[in-house]
């Protein structure tokens, strides 16, 4: 359709740069996919990201200190987005706290951690590597959006070859069955928020990759895009269904929509909206043909 | 137990400034708590149904750029007028995610973009400044010189819900389409009706509250209220309601409203620097919630 | 280590365990012998199902002790019971529908099929197939479990179960609870040629309410009452009577059906007419009660009689046809209209349709009928409490009172308020009743019937989808057969008169 | 649910009873005015509340408020609201709420909308109050006793200048991309307003798109990717309405491998966007001098509050003014590198010095 009403919307450029667009969105969307397989829901994104921008970007090289570990620092923020996910796992399986809200308050801590490490002064930064990410091309696509194909490949495979992916399927299904066959299910549901908080602490380090800078800023909004990319998708919040390939699909049709309404030109003022509407459209159109009288819709 | 996590709160926050217990200062929390009291209060009835309500700040932005707007030429009619229009608001949300069957974290989600895409629109982007606000001016009054009136107005409302729950059916209808939507069904509960009706208690409240608002900042503005989605969902879920739906009140909504309130104001004025009030402010939530689940209600924690 | 043939496989000695104000058990002995199959029976509440609880793992007694080949053992989990080698397949089944029938039947110990968290899906599907090669079974392992049929879930729950072997280096105890309940006549016969054939190399323990069943697919039965084993029987010869005598400690009605009660049909105009209804898993059925007459529905899994009975309750969609009550044309376009036409529906799942569980036995069982509750549009609580009490009382419901959550309520008496709550609006006229005695005891079931007959003789018209073609014959006047979605047959059933259960199995294939 | 009814009842007959004993304008034991200004300089209470401290150019702001805190030998109580109107409000509603008598307040309101509030407040109060920034045009410090100024940049020429250094750049020929503010604020659009001015005066230039990118590095960067592919070479300039967004523009560039041949302006001079304009890679940029601006709200408020000036003797132009700004290029980006404060500028007599024009 927006090929149609904009020609450039079909140029070969446009393409590339939508699938670039999509790059970050598709990692965090990826991560946000275990969790909901598993029923639960994932909030902390924004604050993970966060944290794990500045980490990285206080760890390469930079403006603010002599720094320079390069691809180490990269894992360390990569290892933090892990241990913030444990975090929300652990307050989730310990203290029975519902995802919603313990993801809500790591999110928070995560935010407040960052602006602990960002002390008034932006840390640009300078490594060559991480910056180059953003900028070098390969086979016509950046570097990043090899990194997000890869980490759609990596869930994939989570998902369909490891216990972990199996198992965050499974609780989704019926948790309680896999209590009454001996499983210990707190121990899988803790990985699989921390394999969710490293999709995001990568997501973190790319984002700095692209704006050259470590922003406390960095994931805002990522985690609402990320649940719709997730849900528009065919992820079902209640758990259970789809999965990373569903969701990448979703990202894609989110990202060529924002792209869209700016290739036509439609007002910045009724963009949200609009994509707003055709969210809402997209999983009715997916509820219609399962569509049965007593079904629950919660 | 919500109001044990309230007290510890308050005694926090009074042993770290002893001048934080004063009356002046506490009648400012009530007065700063009345619109998230509203908002959360009226959402709860949603997530009594098993649902929840993503759209309730932009209702409310929406409604305070409604209501600048028709202060001039409405007058004293504006107040109901926004309301009802926040109503229907919900009321049409309530019969997307019912006749649809779309999940209502969707429906709310798209609702949220839509609205306050509308909310710029009709505002034109900017603040509506309202000139005369002697039509809402009545909120910003002090019972007996103490209480603020917006929070008597808050604690009427709540009131009311409850009072509305208590007396009437509607308790057991919710309840029993939170726990069990089927089996409510099946009992010939009018489950759609109730979601609905649900929605538009959310969507009004939201429009309250938006009313509460104008009258406190003398302007209405397309985003005014955004930033109130979370610490609203926060204040139901740390009162203590189940998010999955069938247990919980509106009283525990109030008192996690007053919880959240204290959090969001009373952590920088004791003079916690911003970064270790955000970290304070996540670990605090997460423990209240510790404090105030009802575990035995609730089987499975998602 | 070698265990002589003597030795019981598993022993329980003096068990005993407290629930706050229950003794659910008090002091129960059991023995299961090797390569045996025991039956186990008991009322509800008679405490089988803690004891089976506490053979694996899942309820840890307060005292007695539990013996695995001579040896005393503490359980503490499935996965201790696991590793003596003991197995239950639940009541409800216990799959997860979203992973595949290997995965489910390896589920938690996947062993070679899984090598450092990641999957060998060859090597799954190949011991998920010896699992199911044991039970002759030819169920493709790789297929989700949810496409498959509950028959075969329940074989992919054995091939579960059985998994154990492996872990103890002992045949193993299979505990079988209530398996028969959900299943149709056919696929019961191929569950109990299953059990015969685990005889072979494992002991079983299996629970159900149908005597019969125990009877015929047993070698012993042993007996619960209170808390306590009042005795064993050796299945050959026993009769489901002398079962019933020890199980409720006095000899049973011989009219377990209460045929004597049967009410008199009234003739003339039917109750309910039925006129060429189709939906999409049925077409043109044609149906007429009579007030007071009980209409049974017989069909296999997948004749449609389940959502033939949902449709008339407005809760499964209808694309055509014609509902008449008293002569009267009636649009049910949902479950409210239904209610306010004077229609009461009983599904099936009591746990997740029928009840809500964590609320009160008194909104329970004014959930639909609001009306005798209130005043005007406020909730009177004396007058609730009046027609509350009221009905408990002349349905004799156990409760600890009308505010108990239901959920604390044993099934049975679940089933009497979740009946209850078409009762108190006293404007019911007919009732459809999905499986009302699935998973109740021969008491309660009792008690059940007994209500049909009495409300069929204060004029209500009743459908019955019965749990058991012996309940089905028993209790109804008239018997429509559907098989495939359309009413086949149509078979009167008058007391006196009734059809064998081999002419409708003949009608239903 | 016992439990409820009694509550109910109480509250219901409480709100009654208080309906019936009356009503207040406002609460009780509040609001001694201390506009006489005769505040000790140890009890003074300086505040400085910005958005967050996560932005560089707000963070400057509590920086300048600090070193002037310094100077008088006081400390400032650093408040942020992230972004956050009701938050804002809050947090000064509850400030308000404590000892207001030598209170000094340096805000920075989230939106026009919220200035209103804030002023009432402190009025009401007998807080001393500098708003900077964002303010309705009806609403004049003239009308209150404590609020004492309100100071704020004239966005249209700021926009207006860096849009004719872009065309400039640009060779006043050519199509520019315009990246707009958050939507809702003056700033954005006194800004933008200032690029059609001078869109007016440069025929040459084409204004080919615009979008909003919220003030924001990250949508800056994204948007301007969209456009860019969208308008392709015919993109020869890209007007941004603050630095930040300038610098995701910059990303976006370079990203799309058409650094240096795009030129780039922004406003706020913040740190990277001078290094910017030093390098050549900016174009321009517009100081307004946060840590000036973040020290200069208390130092009025300061020498108010200790009787040194007096409200009712300054000039109007002194209550609502434009400040000086400066147009950041690259002869003169190496002045402005480090952002520093000059005690000098404090002082009582010169707290004025930098007033380029009243507020019309």
């Amino acid at each position: 359709m927006f090929a149609v009403l904009s020609p450039r919307f079909r140029s070969i450029e446009n393409v590339q740069n939508m699938v670039d667009a999509a790059a970050v969105l598709a990692v965090v969307t990826c991560g946000i996919t275990f969790v909901l397989l598993m029923g639960s829901i994932d909030l902390s994104a924004a604050g993970v990201m966060g944290a794990s921008a500045l980490t990285v970007s206080l760890l390469v090289a930079n403006n603010r200190n002599d720094n320079d570990l390069g691809l180490l620092g990269i894992g360390v923020a990569v290892l933090l987005g892990c241990a913030f996910g444990c975090l929300s796992g652990l307050a989730l399986v310990l203290l029975k706290v519902p995802s919603f809200m313990a993801t809500l308050g790591v999110s928070a801590v995560g935010l407040g951690v960052a602006t602990l490490m960002f002390a008034g002064v932006q840390p640009n930064i300078s490594d060559a590597m991480l910056k180059g990410w953003a900028i070098e091309r390969f086979l016509g696509l950046s570097y990043l959006t090899w990194i997000a194909a890869t980490c759609v490949l990596v869930g994939w495979l989570l998902q369909r070859y490891t216990r972990l992916g199996r198992y965050a399927f499974a609780i989704g299904g019926a948790e309680e069955v896999l209590a009454l066959s001996g499983v210990r299910v707190k121990p899988y549901k803790v990985a699989v928020f921390a394999v969710a908080g490293a999709f995001y602490g990568l997501a973190g380090v790319m984002v700095t990759s692209q704006l050259g800078a470590g922003l406390v800023q960095a994931g805002s909004g990522y985690d609402f895009s990320a649940i719709t990319a997730a849900v528009v998708g065919g992820t079902l919040l209640t758990g259970g269904r789809g999965g990373v390939l569903h969701s990448a699909v979703g990202v894609l049709l989110v990202v060529v929509l924002t792209n869209g309404l700016v290739q036509i030109g439609v007002s910045p003022y009724w963009q949200g909206g609009v994509e707003g509407l055709i969210v809402v459209a997209a999983v009715a159109a997916a509820v219609i043909p399962q569509r049965r009288r007593n079904q629950v819709v919660k | 137990m919500p109001l044990i996590a309230l007290l510890a709160l308050v005694v926090a926050l009074a042993i770290a400034d002893p001048g934080f217990l004063t009356q002046r200062s506490l009648t400012a929390v009530a007065r700063t708590a009345a619109p998230l009291i509203v908002l959360a209060a009226a959402a709860t009835l949603i997530v009594l149904c098993g649902g929840i309500d993503l759209s309730i700040a932009a209702v409310a932005s929406l409604s305070t750029v409604l209501l600048a707007l028709w202060l001039p030429h409405l007058g004293g009619l504006a107040t109901p007028a926004v309301i009802l229009a926040a109503a229907s608001i919900g009321a049409v949300q309530g019969v997307a995610h019912v006749l649809l069957r779309i999940p209502s974290f969707i429906v709310t989600l798209g609702g949220m973009s839509i609205l306050s895409a509308i909310a710029l629109v009709v505002s034109g982007a900017g603040t509506v400044r309202v000139v005369d606000d002697s039509t809402v001016k009545w909120l910003e009054l002090y019972v007996g010189g103490y209480v603020p009136m917006s929070f008597v107005m808050a604690l009427v409302v709540v009131a009311l819900i409850a009072l509305m729950l208590k007396l009437t059916p509607l308790r057991s209808w919710i309840s029993a389409t939170g726990y069990s939507e089927s089996a409510a069904r099946l009992a010939g509960t009018p489950v759609d009706l109730v979601k609905i009706g649900a929605f538009v208690v959310s969507g009004a409240g939201a429009g309250f509250a938006a009313i509460m608002l104008v009258s406190r900042q003398f302007s209405g503005g397309p985003t005014m209220a955004d930033n109130l989605l979370l610490p609203a969902v926060a204040a139901i879920v740390v009162g203590g309601t189940a998010i999955t739906g069938g247990h919980g009140s509106v009283w525990r909504s109030l008192a996690g409203a007053l919880v959240v309130t204290l959090l969001r104001v009373g952590l920088p004025i004791v003079g916690v620097p911003s970064a270790y009030e955000q970290i304070l402010y996540g670990v605090v939530i997460v423990i209240a919630v510790t404090l105030t689940l009802d575990w035995s209600k609730v089987s499975i924690i998602k | 280590m070698s265990v002589p043939a003597s030795t019981p496989a598993l022993e329980v000695r003096g068990l005993v365990k407290h629930y706050p104000g229950v003794k659910a058990l008090d002091g129960v002995d059991l023995v299961v012998r090797q390569h045996e199959v025991l039956g186990l029976v008991g009322e509800n509440g008679a405490g089988k199902s803690t004891l089976l609880k506490a053979l694996v793992g899942l309820v840890v007694p307060d005292a007695g002790e539990i013996r695995v080949r001579g040896e005393a053992v503490k359980l503490r989990s499935v996965v201790d019971a696991a590793d003596h080698g003991i197995g239950m397949v639940f009541q409800e089944q216990s799959l997860v529908p979203n992973l595949t029938a290997a995965e489910n039947i390896l589920l938690g110990g996947e062993g070679p099929g899984v090598r450092r968290g990641v999957y060998r899906w060859d090597a799954m599907r190949r011991l998920a197939q010896e699992q199911l090669d044991k039970i002759g079974s030819n169920i493709d392992p790789l297929v989700r479990t949810d496409a498959l049929s509950f028959a075969d879930r329940q074989m992919v729950e054995i091939a579960k179960v059985l998994r154990i072997e492996q872990r103890s280096q002992h045949p193993p105890v299979i505990v079988l609870d209530e398996p028969t309940s959900v299943l149709e006549s056919k696929e019961i016969e191929t569950l109990f040629a299953q059990i015969r054939r685990l005889r072979e190399f494992a002991s079983v323990v299996f629970v159900s309410h149908r005597l019969d069943e125990v009877l015929e697919v047993c070698d012993r039965v042993a007996v619960l009452r209170n808390g306590q084993s009042v005795g064993e029987v050796a299945a050959a010869g026993a009769v489901p009577r002398e079962l019933h005598r020890m199980m409720i400690g006095s000899t049973g009605s011989d009219d377990h059906y209460h045929e004597n009660a049967a009410a008199v049909v009234e003739s003339g105009q039917p109750r309910l007419a039925v006129r060429g209804l189709s939906g999409t898993s049925f077409q043109d059925v044609n149906l007429d009660v009579a007030a007071g007459e009980i209409v049974a529905i017989v069909g296999v899994h997948g004749s449609g009689r389940e959502d033939v009975c949902r449709a008339l309750f407005g809760a499964e969609p209808v694309t055509a046809g014609e509902i008449w009550m008293d002569g009267k044309k009636i649009d049910i376009s949902g479950t409210r209209a239904a209610c306010a036409a004077g229609i009461g529906y009983v599904p099936a799942e009591r746990k997740t349709e029928g009840m809500v569980g964590p609320m009160s036995v008194a909104e329970n069982m004014t959930l639909a009928k609001q009306r005798a509750r209130c005043a005007g549009p406020f909730v009177a609580p004396g007058k609730q409490a009046t027609v509350v009490d009221r009905w408990i009382d002349r349905l004799s419901i156990r409760t600890p009172g009308r505010d108990t959550p239901i959920q604390r309520l044993s099934g049975g008496n679940q089933q009497k308020v979740v009946l209850a709550r078409w009762l108190v609006g006293g404007d019911i006229r007919l009732l459809l009743l999905d499986h009302p005695t699935r998973g109740l005891d021969i008491g309660a079931r009792s008690e059940v019937y007994r209500l049909m007959r009495e409300l069929a003789a204060s004029g209500v018209a009743t459908v019955l989808l019965a749990d058991s073609l012996e309940e089905a014959i028993g209790m109804a006047d008239r018997i429509l057969v559907m098989n495939d979605g359309r009413v086949v047959s149509e078979v009167g059933c008058p007391a006196g008169g009734k059809p064998s259960p081999l002419d409708l199995v003949k009608e239903m294939v | 649910m016992k439990i409820t009814t009694r509550p109910t009842v109480i509250l219901l007959s409480l709100s009654l009873a208080a309906a019936l004993t009356g009503c207040s304008e406002q609460a009780a034991g509040g609001g001694d005015s201390a506009a006489a200004g005769g505040c000790k300089p140890a009890d003074v209470k300086l505040v400085g509340q910005v958005r967050n401290e996560s932005n560089p150019y707000e963070a400057s702001w509590l920086t300048g408020g600090d070193e002037f805190a310094k100077t008088v030998g006081l400390t400032q109580q650093r408040l942020t609201y992230g972004g956050d109107s009701t938050k804002q409000q809050e947090q000064i509603s509850q400030l308000l709420a404590g000892d207001t008598t030598c209170l000094v307040m340096n805000v920075l309101p989230n939106g026009d909308s919220d200035t209103a509030a804030i002023v009432k407040g402190a009025d009401t109060a007998g807080a001393y109050l500098v708003t900077q920034w964002n303010k309705p045009a009806d609403l004049k410090p003239a009308d209150y006793k404590t609020w004492i100024s309100h100071i704020t940049y004239n966005g249209v020429e700021s926009g207006r200048q860096i849009g004719d250094a872009l065309a400039t750049a640009i060779g006043g020929q050519g199509g520019i991309i315009a990246l707009q503010g958050v939507l809702d604020t003056a700033a954005a659009k006194d800004r933008f307003a200032g690029l059609q001015e001078s869109l007016k005066k440069n025929p040459g230039v084409e204004l080919l798109d615009q979008q909003t990118a919220n003030f924001s590095r990250a949508e800056a960067r994204t948007v301007t990717q969209t456009l860019l592919t969208k308008h392709g070479d015919k993109v020869k300039g890209i007007w941004t309405a603050n630095d930040d967004m300038a610098l995701g523009a910059l990303e976006a560039l370079q990203q799309a491998g058409r650094a240096g041949q795009v030129a780039v302006v922004g406003i706020d001079a913040v740190p990277d966007a001078v290094k910017a304009v030093q390098d050549g890679s900016m174009t321009a940029t517009v100081s307004s001098d946060g840590t000036w601006q973040g020290g200069i709200g208390l130092a009025i408020g300061f020498c108010v509050a200790t009787g040194k000036l007096a409200v009712k003797d300054l000039p109007a132009a002194n209550r609502a003014f434009f400040a000086e700004q400066f147009l950041v290029t690259k002869e003169n980006a190496a002045d402005f590198a480090q952002p520093k404060t000059n005690p000098s500028d404090f002082e009582c007599g010169n707290v004025f010095k930098r007033v380029a024009g009243a507020l019309t």
